[in-house]
């Protein structure tokens, strides 16, 4: 007699819409409180920093009477319950407003640095779960050895070195002394003329153009930071597959695949992975997050002209529209690889799925 | 008199689950009432609603004539005290004996907590030498006694019993249920049982109900076992079961 | 490595936040612009108190000093290959005022207003630009304004046909926006170069303007890499990723000088760094304090480590090679002397005091050594360190003591700083004319009413003294302790030939550079 | 066994202690043999004691002044026999200025310590047991902070209480507590519907009670954990501040601001950085080993089975 | 009744912080086709006993024996694959507890395939028909339903059943459960244990059956061995366990409640010292 045949189809078909249902509704408020949060709190921040806003359009030298007009200009006079409604009016109806540093309107710039810093992260988070996956295993399985304490020494200093230090060592070693790989920035100028972006992506776009001597280039570009940044989610991943592969390999159903006479190789990759796997998918997209939050640091050191510089350069100069607009960015990144986590587990842990 | 536990229609519903149906259950002071059920059958829901950490959607409990609301009042948990099924999962796991007996004490604000720590100690056949262990230096029967002390230090009248020894060997079952009938002799408490073992609530209960799917199957006194003299097939299949394993010809 | 008929610099170019000659006013477009607009006269780099023909071919000065007239050059023609006629000239002069943006002041402090522009910047006919000034000034100060990039010449046809419609206001009149929208990243000039794209904190890419009408530039294009850190433009300067390096610090710079491949060039700036002194805080406004501090820097140490190459040690507040630029260096490291002035202010066992610093170098480490070096003469400095917009908004409200930083000029006319340093029509809070002076509280109505005259001194040897005499009086009572000007250095790949810094940002020529 | 005195280890070690004290010991020294059998725990332990000790005795450590240098003779001199680590850009002692700079690693570790993780830990444990509409606030509050961007926040404190490193570590401290109390939340969801946590209750005492005394304790094990494990992390933060220039005010002997300054000279004079880059990775090393011990020592469930 | 399993003086021990521990302190017995009950209180080594046979011992753990040998093969020198090969496949072993030994993320029927095509080579739908059969065999009503359920899905009746239909379809020769019912209800219980004795019936399997409940193995074995402290202290034929003769047992026996007998208090069980020699 099982538990699910206690119910009969029609509850459960019942009770499967509920709860459907109620997941969405407790996600669409989730969401929106999230966002109003976020838009509150950027917002009262902008109001705090101890930065003229109207110094980043008008410049230092600026006469004064510039100054006064161009603060009213930008509505900075009003007061600032009416300066937040204007602003939660625009975005609700999806106009973020113009950065006064670029001068764009912010989603337009936020569609040419985010894709850049998403590619970026991609990159580093594939090549840290690509290595950090396996080293944590390792790990796991011959817990205690020399192979264990080498991963996490090698896990370790990726969490104490500081990644500006690393980037230009990196870039010095690898850039300049052996040449072998490209420089800063995201393409050589070079391509200025014949490489035409798409989507942003410009792996994914040169790849649709077939410009197969661009895809080279941006490639070699791109490794060096995404090493760095794969390096730091490898640390991160590596440490927390060892933990929960020792979690699953101290299971009972462990000692049962083993009763079962399956080799080594597939009770770890089998099994026990498949089961920490659960959990690594919300450290991964975690770890995800983090980088798609844009290392300033990184950033800098490449020349990389991502989200996290943006959002930092606009801060720094009171350029609340283009902080606000990085900022929702953000937490919507957040929200979706939260959700985009919380799915694959869903999909990837029976126990919790909606049958 | 006044019975000790008066239990009317109660209903209790997790998410849209019925774990119990409007089961009505009277138990009289100084008795002691078994019940017996196969998993998930309600038993520990019934004890649990009683306790107050159970949500109960209707019906009503009365304790000693009182009807209880939904918030229970530390009155209360000086008259009603329960003992779970896990000896491993029911003490603290990083408080000694000592500490965990001193809590009730505290929060209930007792003077001379020495003496009274001493004496629920002595009580469970646990000398001094357990006081200051934590509990993962305690043997399951040493820990249930444990439990059992922790109980009985706000000298509650009424005792709830989780399958106190269904997690226990046979040899140390015995001593934990010899204890048992020892306090409730001395202080002359009221007990409800639960156990899925017919011959542990028999030897421990003047009454008890067979509980299945969060209903009441049959009600029966402990001797009606004995002589098979019940009216339900459930009731019946539960003790050919008991009975061990019967090889067919 | 880098094509061969373009020129790759990288620079921090972040300071870039429109290309519209009536609205910039930073650095980085200064360049830009000066590359790819021309005015009515320009600035000759090879001898920086004279101007040169741009647009115009030759200019008279009426006798009264109050009438200049522009005589343009024939068949000039725009990028856009539109014609340049005196009627685009009026056009930019008017635009720049009504639009009244940060640089306007420039032209509008010749008496401009949005109502009169029309009739004193006027043009007689196609080729004849008439502009009325409402003083006798120095005519070297009228032309010297002009050549800022604020003067660019327009094409107002292809402008007029991106103007984008205003509502108009109290503070704008105006229906239009005068292509100001367009203009923040669109181009209607007539430079060597055109700007073909601009892409914040990325790259700005110049190309070949085929239409100029002087020397065409040996290079089809010269692309400016946003790059940020001096150590990573050497890495890519020596790896050959790029032809010039613009923000190298003195051990990169050094560095470079000594590689066989690369070479350095560098050039003085109209860029002055100073710590100014707030006279509202009662310690430093007594003047022993104010020379005490001046003798409290170590200019020997600070010349040769932290400025090495990017800088010249300079007490005077106007940049060497502008009219009336006085070369004297009086002060030295001497804290006995210091010491001396500070008992004599009442100061003997010193004082504490903070100084806000821009997150930038070479500022931080003189300001550190500052700290360093006035702390032997009993002067507790705390620093407050800042990024660059939030030091500047305490400094602009006078709500520091200290404040170190930089002054460039707006235009190549000794009034420019002059008048920043040393005038205060207006010591009050709300003080409409917020010079630097004003920001120090530095209240000096002699002095102001003395650069008010330099600038009506139409004879330019006169009005040169004029100009020394005040720098002296600064040396010798102003809360400003001068310390460098700023030298721009550039290191190039060995194959880039002809490139050379001007004294001013929008003179930095890249036309002539050559690739070999 | 009868009446032979128990050697100490024996006395730590009985399963029947005869005071709170003794079972206290008993179980610190239980604690303490689980985490000593880690060799590499061992050695972060000794790096974390060196550097208390060398903030301790800074004065009496350090060669020269971390703060005097003599900027136009002894800029940027290599490692020599006067200055052990070479000199920075001020002409200061490199090693003097690391010396000093431990206090302010340790102020900042503490202080971030002492603030993030109990509001994490307080704002989890509320939210874990209370929940319904508590639980959901704290837990969107928590979600907000998760959400936004932590170097802006930062930056955004930094900016609006002044910089310095006071208000660094504060910036980076209310950046750093929703992770704790999402942890803290986790860790309580798990107990809270334990039989011990229900007896507790039986017991009569009130829900601040059970959360303060009874899951608080329960939940600081794998927080004191997580915390030194990322205890790289607030040094690094604190670096990358300094880095932007937001961090400790100059002349401190901020490792990080240290780093940031010394960058520029990375590829001349590479001790500059170098030098406290490496301070940086042993001490966070050291935490970093720490924590590892203390989660194996700590973790009774897969540490004693 | 030929002999499958030698096991003689059997040792296993574990190297603690606070010295050796002892599990299992030289056990000696031989089993053939038969039902052989180990019976014994908690921690008296019986778990152990069946591990070490199945060669599923902890790492850190000392295991030794005069002798152990599987049908001829000598387990104590195979190597890790040859023990590999045997498990699952001639000698198999049911865990106790069917929520925590099935594997969460994976449907019962690949889990039963799974033991299949480990030690088989059959294909796909081969190995799936007879995954069914086996389901079918241990009597579950579904077995197409069940096949595709993950554990959490079924009762823990059901997920027992899966376990046996797992570690038996490969057609073992020797079957270890390890109290196989102890977490399911008296009226699950039987189930199972009838399904066990059809299959030691029909197939000629060797079964040890492990138990701390006395009344349940007196009458399911054909053998009881009752262990103490690592040490058998008692081999008898099931049907005499009313006469057993060590006072380990009668205590054992005695110091259950039963239903009808008034017996307060209940006698219970003095532990003597001697018992550990
Ligand atoms: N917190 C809970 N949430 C949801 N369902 C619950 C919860 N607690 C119990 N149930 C369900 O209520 C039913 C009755 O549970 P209860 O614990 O009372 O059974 P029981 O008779 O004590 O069984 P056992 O003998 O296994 O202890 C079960 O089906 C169980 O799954
Ligand atoms: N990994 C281990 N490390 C140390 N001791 C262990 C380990 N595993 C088991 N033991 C010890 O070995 C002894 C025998 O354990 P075993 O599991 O065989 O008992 P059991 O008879 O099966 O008991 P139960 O009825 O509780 O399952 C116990 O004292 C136990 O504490
Ligand atoms: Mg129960
Ligand atoms: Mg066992
Ligand atoms: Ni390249």
């Amino acid at each position: 007699m099982s538990t699910a045949d206690t119910q009969t189809p029609a509850r459960r078909a019942n009770r499967r819409a509920s709860t459907i249902l109620k997941a969405v509704a407790s996600f669409a408020v989730i969401v929106g409180t999230t966002y109003l949060g976020l838009l509150a709190v950027t917002f009262f921040i902008g109001r705090v920093v101890p930065i003229d806003p109207v110094l980043a359009i008008v410049g230092d030298r600026a006469p004064a009477h510039v100054v006064e007009r161009t603060r009213e200009q930008m509505g900075f006079n009003l007061p600032y319950y009416q300066q937040f409604y204007l602003y939660v009016k625009g975005v609700l109806s999806g106009d973020f407003g113009t950065s006064v540093l670029t001068t764009n309107p912010v989603m337009s710039d936020i569609r040419r640095v985010f894709p850049a810093t998403m590619e970026l992260a991609t990159v580093g988070t594939i090549i840290g779960a690509a290595l950090g996956i396996p080293l944590g295993v390792l790990a796991a399985v011959k817990r205690g050895s020399l192979a264990d304490q080498v991963v996490r020494i090698i896990g370790l200093i990726g969490y104490s070195v500081p990644i500006f230090w690393l980037g230009l060592l990196a870039l010095l070693v690898f850039y300049a002394r052996l040449g072998w790989t490209a420089g800063p920035g995201r393409i050589d100028v070079v391509f200025e003329y014949t490489f035409t972006p798409i989507t942003g992506f410009y792996l994914l776009d040169a790849m649709l153009n077939r410009d197969w001597a661009a895809f080279k280039d941006i490639f070699a570009h791109i490794i060096l930071p995404a090493s760095l940044l794969g390096y730091f989610s490898l640390a991160y991943i590596s440490r927390m597959t060892r933990s929960f592969m020792l979690n699953e390999l101290s299971q009972e159903y462990i000692a049962a695949a083993r009763a079962k006479g399956l080799s080594e190789t597939r009770i770890i990759w089998g099994h026990a992975l498949r089961n920490a796997a659960v959990p690594l998918v919300t450290v991964i997209a975690l770890s995800y997050a983090g980088l798609l939050e844009g290392s300033v640091l990184t950033e800098t050191v490449f020349a990389w002209p991502g989200l996290g510089l943006y959002i930092t350069n606009s801060l720094q100069n009171a350029d609340m529209n283009a902080v606000l607009g990085g900022t929702i960015i953000i937490g919507s990144v957040f929200i979706a690889l939260n959700l985009l986590s919380d799915l694959l587990y869903r999909l990837l842990d029976p126990r919790t799925r909606i049958r | 008199m006044t019975p000790a536990l008066s239990i009317d229609k109660l209903r209790v519903v997790y998410d849209d689950f019925v774990a119990l149906k409007d089961v009505s259950v009277t138990v009289a002071q100084g008795e002691s009432f078994g019940l017996v059920g196969e998993s998930g059958s309600g038993k520990s829901t019934l004890l649990r609603a009683v306790a107050g950490i159970a949500p109960v959607s209707s019906g009503t409990i009365d304790v000693s004539g009182k009807r209880l609301g939904k918030l229970r009042d530390k009155e209360f948990y000086r008259q009603v005290q329960m003992v779970f099924q896990d000896p491993y999962g029911s003490l603290h796991p990083r408080q000694t004996v000592d500490r965990l007996l001193l809590e009730p004490l505290d929060i209930h604000g007792f003077g001379d907590t020495e003496k009274r720590i001493q004496r629920a100690l002595d009580e469970v056949g646990l000398g001094s030498g357990f006081r200051f262990r934590y509990s993962h230096q305690l043997s399951g029967g040493q820990r249930q006694r444990v439990a059992i002390a922790r109980a009985l230090i706000l000298e509650p009248s009424i005792l709830l019993l989780d399958e106190p020894t269904s997690a226990l060997d046979a040899s140390v079952q015995a001593e934990v249920l010899n204890l048992l009938e020892q306090v409730r002799r001395d202080r002359k408490l009221t007990f409800v049982m639960v156990s899925h073992d017919l011959g542990v609530i028999t030897h421990m209960c003047e009454r008890l109900m067979v509980m299945q799917g969060g209903q009441e199957v049959e009600r029966l006194q402990a001797g009606d076992l004995a002589t098979r003299n019940v009216a339900q097939d459930y009731t019946r299949n539960l003790l050919v079961a008991s009975e061990g394993f019967v090889r067919d010809a | 490595a880098t094509p061969a008929d373009t020129l790759v610099q990288a620079w921090a170019i972040d300071d870039t936040i429109t290309l519209d000659p009536a609205e910039s006013f930073e650095l980085s477009p200064a360049e830009f612009l000066g590359n790819a607009y021309d005015m009515l006269v320009r600035l000759d780099i090879n001898d920086t108190t004279k101007v040169r023909p741009g647009v115009a071919e030759s200019w008279t000065v009426s006798d009264d000093g109050l009438t200049y007239t522009f005589k343009l050059k024939s068949g000039l023609k725009f990028a856009s290959g539109n014609p340049i006629t005196a009627k685009d000239v009026a056009w930019s002069f008017e635009r720049v005022v009504k639009l009244d943006k940060s640089p306007a002041f420039i032209l509008t402090q010749f008496g401009l207003t949005k109502d009169n522009v029309t009739e004193k910047a006027k043009a007689a006919d196609d080729s004849t630009f008439v502009f009325t000034v409402d003083k006798s000034y120095a005519p070297s100060f009228v032309l010297n304004c002009l050549t800022a990039t604020v003067g660019a010449v327009m094409d107002s046809k292809l402008v007029l046909e991106h103007v984008a419609p205003v509502t108009p206001t109290d503070e704008y009149k105006f229906d239009n926006d005068f292509g100001n929208g367009w203009l923040k990243t669109g181009y209607a000039g007539s430079g060597p170069f055109k700007i073909r794209d601009w892409r914040a904190n990325e790259i700005l890419v110049l190309e070949r303007n085929d239409n100029y009408y002087g020397d065409k530039p040996a290079l089809a294009r010269v692309i400016y890499r946003h790059v940020k850190e001096s150590a990573t433009q050497r890495l890519m300067l020596e790896a050959g990723d790029i032809d010039v390096a613009r923000n190298l610090e003195p051990g990169d710079l050094e560095a470079i000088s000594k590689n066989a491949e690369l070479a350095t060039t560098s050039a003085p700036k109209g860029t002055v760094y100073y710590i100014s002194l707030n006279q509202k805080n009662p310690n430093l406004a007594k003047p022993e304090v104010r020379q005490a501090l001046k003798y409290l820097v170590d200019y020997d140490a600070i010349g040769s480590t932290l400025i090495k190459g990017i800088g010249e040690i300079r007490q005077t507040y106007q940049a060497k090679g502008v009219l009336g630029a006085l070369d004297s260096n009086p002060f030295t490291f001497d804290v006995a002397k210091a010491k001396e002035l500070l008992e004599k202010a009442g100061l003997k066992d010193g004082f504490s005091v903070t100084m806000d610093v821009r997150n930038t170098q070479p500022v931080t480490g003189i300001a550190e050594s500052f700290q360093q070096t006035v702390g032997q003469a009993g002067v507790k400095v705390e620093i407050i360190p800042g990024d660059g917009k939030q030091t500047l908004t305490k400094y602009r409200a006078r709500n520091h003591d200290m404040y170190i930083g930089q002054w460039g000029m707006d235009y190549w006319d000794p009034n420019s700083n002059a008048e920043t340093f040393t005038s205060n029509p207006n010591n009050a809070d709300d003080g409409t004319v917020k010079t630097l002076a004003w920001r120090n509280a530095w209240d000096v109505p002699e002095l102001t009413e003395k650069t008010k005259a330099a600038l009506l001194e139409r004879d330019n040897d006169k009005r040169a003294t004029m100009y020394k005499e005040l720098q002296q009086a600064a040396l010798d009572t102003s809360p400003f302790v001068l310390i460098f000007q700023q030298t721009e250095v550039a290191g190039l790949r060995g194959n880039v030939k002809n490139y050379k810094l001007g004294p001013n940002f929008d003179s930095n020529f890249v036309a002539p550079v050559t690739k070999e | 066994m009868s009446d032979t005195t128990m050697t100490r280890r024996e006395w730590l070690l009985t399963d029947r202690p005869q005071s709170r004290l003794q079972a206290r010991l008993g179980r610190a020294y239980v604690t303490w043999r689980r985490f000593t059998a880690n060799r590499l725990a061992a050695i972060g332990l000794g790096i974390i004691l060196l550097l208390l000790f060398v903030a301790a005795f800074a004065p009496l450590l350090a060669p020269h002044s971390p703060y005097i240098g003599d900027l136009k003779n002894a800029r940027l001199l290599p490692a020599s026999s006067t200055y052990w680590l070479g000199t920075d850009d001020q002409g200061r002692d490199i090693l003097s200025r690391l010396i000093y700079g431990s206090r302010l690693t340790l102020q900042v570790i503490v202080l971030v310590a002492i603030i993030a993780a109990p509001i994490g830990l307080l704002v989890g444990t509320a939210a874990g047991y209370a929940g319904g509409w508590i639980d959901a606030v704290l837990m969107r509050i928590t979600d907000i902070f998760l959400a936004f961007p932590k170097l802006v926040l930062a930056l955004a404190f930094v900016a609006a209480l002044g910089p310095g490193i006071e208000n660094a570590i504060i910036a980076i401290a209310l950046t750093s507590w929703p992770p704790y109390a999402r942890i803290a939340r986790a860790e309580t969801l798990t107990v809270r519907n334990s039989d011990y946590i229900a007896a507790v209750k039986l017991m009569g005492a009130s829900p601040m009670r059970i959360v303060l005394r009874h899951i608080m304790p329960l939940c600081i094990s794998s927080l004191i954990v997580r915390v030194t494990l990322d205890m790289a992390g607030i040094i690094l933060t604190a670096a990358g501040l300094g880095f932007l220039g937001l961090g400790a005010q100059p002349p401190l002997p901020e490792w990080g601001a240290m780093i940031a300054s010394g960058r520029r000279f990375i590829l001349d004079q590479w001790w500059v950085a170098a030098a406290p880059g490496a301070a940086i990775l042993i001490v966070s090393l050291g935490f970093n080993l720490l924590g590892d011990g203390l989660r194996d020592a700590l973790d009774t469930r897969s540490g004693g089975q | 009744m030929s002999t499958l399993l030698h096991v003689e003086n059997l040792r296993v021990s574990f190297p603690t912080r606070t010295g050796v521990v002892e599990a299992v302190r030289g056990v000696s017995f031989a089993l053939g086709q038969e039902r052989l009950g180990i019976v014994g209180e908690s921690g008296s080594g019986k778990s152990q006993t069946g591990r070490a046979i199945m060669g599923l011992t902890p790492q850190q753990a000392e295991i030794g024996a005069r002798r152990l040998e599987f049908s001829g093969i000598d387990l104590l020198k195979a190597s890790v694959s040859e023990r590999r090969a045997l498990r699952g496949n001639r000698i198999a072993m049911i865990l106790q507890d069917p929520k925590y030994s099935l594997d969460p993320v994976m449907t019962i029927g690949r889990q039963i395939v799974e033991t299949l095509r480990t030690h088989e080579k059959v294909s796909k739908s081969a190995a799936r028909e007879r995954a069914l059969d086996m389901l079918a065999a241990v009597q579950i009503r579904d077995p197409k339903r069940v096949y595709d359920l993950y554990p959490h899905e079924v009762s823990g009746g059901m997920g027992q059943r899966a376990m046996i239909a797992m570690m038996l379809i490969a057609g073992p020769e020797l079957l270890i459960a390890d109290e196989p019912t102890s977490a399911l209800d008296v009226t699950v219980q039987l189930d199972i244990l009838r399904i066990l004795d059809r299959l030691v019936i029909d197939r000629g399997m060797g079964l040890i059956f492990i138990s701390h409940d006395l009344r349940l193995v007196s009458t399911f074995c054909d053998r009881v061995i009752v262990m103490y402290a690592g040490k058998i202290v008692e081999e008898l034929k099931a049907s005499e366990l009313s006469q057993a003769k060590h006072p380990y047992t009668q205590g054992l026996l005695n110091c259950m409640p039963k239903i009808g007998a008034d017996r307060h208090p209940l006698p219970v069980l003095d532990r003597k010292p001697e018992w550990l020699l």
